[in-house]
């Protein structure tokens, strides 16, 4: 039988989550965050946070609203963007931050995940980013040594999801939530649609159950979009 | 002088068949709209899908489609989406033909610095790191010189470096600048631009080789 | 003297509830019969899928679908299907509890050895190399001694071996062992084997602490 | 519009390919390989190889066929197992073979298509695998550290493929199908089912087109089956 991850809301989900705790937050900019798990975050307070996510948000939503009530102690992400209140606290010191290549944090994540305690990249060689880590050269050209990542907590989205905690994510809202899933010693997933286990087709899954500790599904998303982009019909 | 859009549209000159090709914010997003006839290229953003198609039509716009810029965008036929670990090991791997991205500073060694002014704006790096780091090709499209009319173009980047090494060309307002053997090689003048202006605009050293054509768009 | 099936009976409850465990080839694969009542567990099998279920019925054998040991199965409601790397990603990232496997030689160190004989064997290590060097958990069902009625429970491995340090149970088809303080502690006789019987069957240190009862199956 | 991959067969999907170059080959056991491109291999006579796969297929299927044509020089695997004349070409030495842990070759493949040079691993530590390798011990644990393996040519099975070269695996046929499409130079694939590009949910996709540089519509599928076991209906 399918283990059964499922809970009843975020509160219950986030059940054990505590100041000074380091979590990943899956999402890119606003598209694919876990909405509810940040809502319920801001409810409990919880500060002295170190968060892994590729962006913070904007300034009122998001991760924006953990930064806002001064939750978070560090970030560790590749892009602070349109955030005016993130940008704002990294330049006063106020906030630590931890600038790391895109595609670094998502392999490191990975490696969390995968029990890969690190790996060599080209990606930041000859930058702030290599300061203080090994350089070693592979068929003729410097890469250096990257950690993996771990956090005590995953927050991940996904559009649909099972008891099993088996997990579809949609078009780019997948992103980094997969390999966070993979990472957090207790990795919560909320989705849009929950349906029993045994009604995905197992060759669609994306996240398999096993990297999911508990489920739940979300309610009220706003699903903001950052930058409306369209064309014309005519 | 070109505009951004025409900086986009020589840009799509160097699209070859059967490329993948990553395009940044800002300008280089311009240069979808300009792929030449024949021409047959996928575009992929970062954040992860391969196959970007135009902005959709307005009312059509999905929250979970986006391109790297964070603007909505559309899938065409045969496109795919994939993590963010999957899509950097395409770039990482070299499974992308091409970049195209902005950047605050290029130097003449081919340095590249487009993420920091350290103090003042730090945007953070995205994904310009891995993809400097890894990509054959990287053509830069930005402005001959900055706001305060100073060379982007110099001996040494004095800003905190995104890569060491990496830019092969350069397309600006004024011209087309290859980069190797530590110096910028002028290829092309924009219409209406001489090389003398092109030379006052430039801090880094530039090689002109005989006769420089203007740029054909 | 334990059947394999009976070795498999007693592993099986060793399981706990919510479990994710991996059934190596052999005694180990015959665990999956034995699941105690009102224990919900999880089989991985590291070919690529999680929920893996009981033989399909004659006739309904699917190419596409078999476990690590090449045989036929089926999948569970809740099943998935992943690719070689994200199997081993479970596994290396210990997101799997408990690792069953068989074994030519266990030393009392933890160490194990089965998947070659020099010069004359050589099947190859598949997935038990990665298996043992990162599952918190690992049971090692075997028979205590080899076909030519030598022990298999050594002070020290004679073959190449497959991990170091990492054996921390044994069911064997005379007793169950715990493998710690570089010694064998005799926990469980299986039904009419006597403790000199595993005495004279065991070439490792074996440590007998106090009455050793009897398993119950 | 999608890149088109398409190519009419076997043959023509295999031009380039030459004595002594390393491939690889998917599939675990006889489930999931590329019956198509095996057969053409043995077809052209080509000899001196390097294959990397996670099997030998067994004696007179698979890569078995390879291997009885004597035409490969070097095999990177996990496992022997039930292929017989594997184990005597490499008892007796004509053989040349390098067995590592399947976890690790698997990895091994994704890095070399991701652009990972290397990793590490606690895999085979303190065992012949371990042998000439750096170990460095994390977290107080000793790893050993691994690279990355490239191909001249990846050969892969797909269940179903468009013309961009998108592909989409059954059940547990895919393996190291999705690894080793990453890693080859030239990457071919042959599928069951062939569609036009944009047929296929983008959402579902296994293997982007981006990693396959050839796809062809494999025929004449034996899909052998290893070790068939069943239940009675009783």
């Amino acid at each position: 039988m399918a283990l059964n991850k499922l809970v009843a809301d975020a509160k219950i989900a986030l059940e054990g989550v505590q100041n000074d705790m380091t979590f990943m937050v899956g999402g890119f900019g606003l598209c694919g965050i876990p909405e509810n798990s940040i809502s319920e975050m801001v409810n409990r307070g919880i500060t002295g946070l170190t968060c892994i996510s590729n962006n913070a948000g904007v300034d009122d939503f998001g991760l924006g609203l953990l930064l806002q009530g001064k939750q978070i102690k560090k970030m560790i992400s590749s892009y602070v963007g349109e955030n005016d209140e993130f940008e704002r606290q990294m330049l006063s010191g106020e906030l630590e931050v931890d600038l790391i290549p895109q595609g670094s944090l998502a392999e490191r994540c990975r490696a969390g995940g995968a029990g890969i305690p690190a790996f060599y990249t080209p990606a930041g060689y000859g930058t702030e980013v290599a300061e203080g880590k090994e350089v070693r050269v592979f068929d003729g050209k410097p890469h250096i040594l990257e950690a993996a990542l771990h956090a005590d907590f995953a927050f991940v989205k996904a559009w649909k999801g099972d008891t099993a905690g088996n997990l579809i994510y949609k078009a780019t809202a997948k992103n980094f939530n997969p390999l966070m899933a993979m990472a957090g010693k207790i990795t919560v997933a909320e989705v849009e649609i929950l349906v029993p286990a045994g009604e995905l087709d197992p060759n669609q899954i994306h996240t398999p159950g096993v990297f999911v500790q508990r489920i739940f599904q979300g309610t009220d998303y706003q699903k903001r979009i950052e930058r409306v982009t369209t064309r014309s019909k005519s | 002088m070109l505009s951004k859009d025409q900086i986009a549209q020589r840009i799509a000159q160097e699209l070859q068949n059967n490329w993948y090709v990553n395009l940044g914010i800002g300008i280089p997003t311009l240069v979808a709209n300009h792929i030449p006839e024949g021409i047959d290229v996928e575009f992929q953003s970062e954040n992860g899908i391969l196959g970007m198609g135009p902005f959709p039509f307005e009312g059509e716009e999905d929250a979970d489609l986006i391109n790297a810029g964070k603007q909505t965008i559309t899938a065409l036929p045969g496109a795919t989406y994939f993590d963010s670990a999957t899509s950097f090991a395409m770039i990482r791997g070299k499974h992308v033909q091409l970049t195209v991205l902005g950047a605050m500073e290029v130097a003449q060694n081919g340095d590249i610095a487009n993420w920091k002014i350290p103090g003042r704006m730090v945007k953070g790096m995205g994904g310009a790191m891995d993809l400097v780091a890894s990509a054959e090709n990287i053509i830069v499209a930005m402005m001959h010189t900055n706001k305060r009319g100073e060379s982007k173009l110099l001996e040494k980047c004095s800003l905190p470096l995104t890569g060491v090494n990496c830019v092969t060309r350069i397309v600006t307002n004024m011209a087309v600048l290859e980069v190797k053997d530590n110096a910028f090689y002028l290829i092309e003048r924009a219409p209406g631009v001489s090389v003398a202006d092109i030379e006052a605009a430039t801090a880094g050293t530039l090689v002109v080789d005989g006769d420089v054509p203007e740029m054909k768009l």
